[in-house]
């Protein structure tokens, strides 16, 4: 697998779960089909929320890297 | 790069059923689903696939502002 | 992969689901390593919804994907 | 094919223990499961394969029976 | 994919369902990077404890197989 | 191999990301994380690599002691 296809999957994922959260959290019943205002307004945050969320943690894993090196990571 | 695709559909539209189904079918009473459980279900899935349309417009908003910012600071000054 | 692999793949995916989803909704303790009357009947309902819960939710994205085309298919 | 269906059995099992530890272990005031837990844990495996044994017969006849109405139907009248 | 492989992928999948239960079960706040000493004596029982049920339940799975044969693992 | 360990080292980070934002972001009434949430956010990652190490230890010794138990058992007395 590429380092490109690796990215593209690694992206795949995150939205998956991206909507998958902010359906959790901003989705309320389903009465409707169509999102309500209120709704729409939460699902905007919240990708962008999510989005920050994904940026700052993998600082932190770049960050935890370069210190520990590769040993100081089992995972 | 296409199998994986299809894969990844494939998991995203089992996990709506399984969303679907843990939120509206609570009763056990029958074995075919009840009016207000048929419902329910029509429309979780049909919130779920408008909602995942507009994820992927404001994702694809980020993706590109990611992209334009990279760019920028790429370029010499 | 082949389209009946992909097929096969669903079907297991499916299956696993079930599987869990079930056990959550229908067995409530562990004292016995038998199933009970109360929970068999349960078992055998919750595979009939769930079977019927995903027949619904494919005809809803098929009549998605008509209307809308790929392009309305962010997935 | 094999390979796919060896991971998903390897997942189902993984699954598994992680359900019977959710539910049966709840407690670390040792390092090993206590009688209770060592107890919950075997009789939630043991009920968890008498449940997919059973589901696994109702899926079976659904699929076959699927499979049957899609015959007839292609079946000139 | 040889049975090593298998075995390989088996290890890392129960590793990390190992990570995400403990973090669960004994991690309750984040206001510090830091496990606590609580925290790291909850992990190193939880770790030994998961092994165990681990092992409990493959166990039981290979006594299943060897009494009911192929024909009776629908998974 | 390396793939696989790549597939899974990318699943067990995006598993990390869904669980900080679960626990840590709660409400809806800004676009960007609140410092609460950024400080939280910034503490579970942090604990979370912390306590993956530590699992990651206490897993090595428990394979180790296993091989060894087997290797005992398989020499000749």
């Amino acid at each position: 697998m590429s380092g490109q296809q690796m990215e593209l999957e690694a992206m795949a994922d995150m939205f998956n779960k991206m909507v998958d959260q902010c359906f959790k959290k901003c989705v309320a019943e389903y009465r409707e089909s169509d999102l309500s205002v209120g709704e729409s307004t939460c699902v905007d945050r919240c990708v962008h929320k999510y989005w920050g969320a994904h940026q700052k943690v993998q600082d932190i894993l770049q960050k935890q890297m370069q210190a520990g090196g590769p040993s100081a990571r089992p995972m | 790069l296409e199998e994986m695709q299809m894969r990844d559909s494939l998991r995203t539209f089992n996990g709506l059923v399984e969303r679907c189904f843990t939120d509206c079918v609570t009763g056990f009473r029958s074995k075919s689903l009840t009016d207000g459980e048929d419902k329910c279900v029509t429309a979780c899935a049909e919130k779920f696939f408008n909602h995942a349309r507009r994820v992927g417009q404001r994702f694809g908003e980020l993706s590109q502002k990611q992209q334009e910012d990279l760019m920028k600071r790429m370029q010499p000054k």
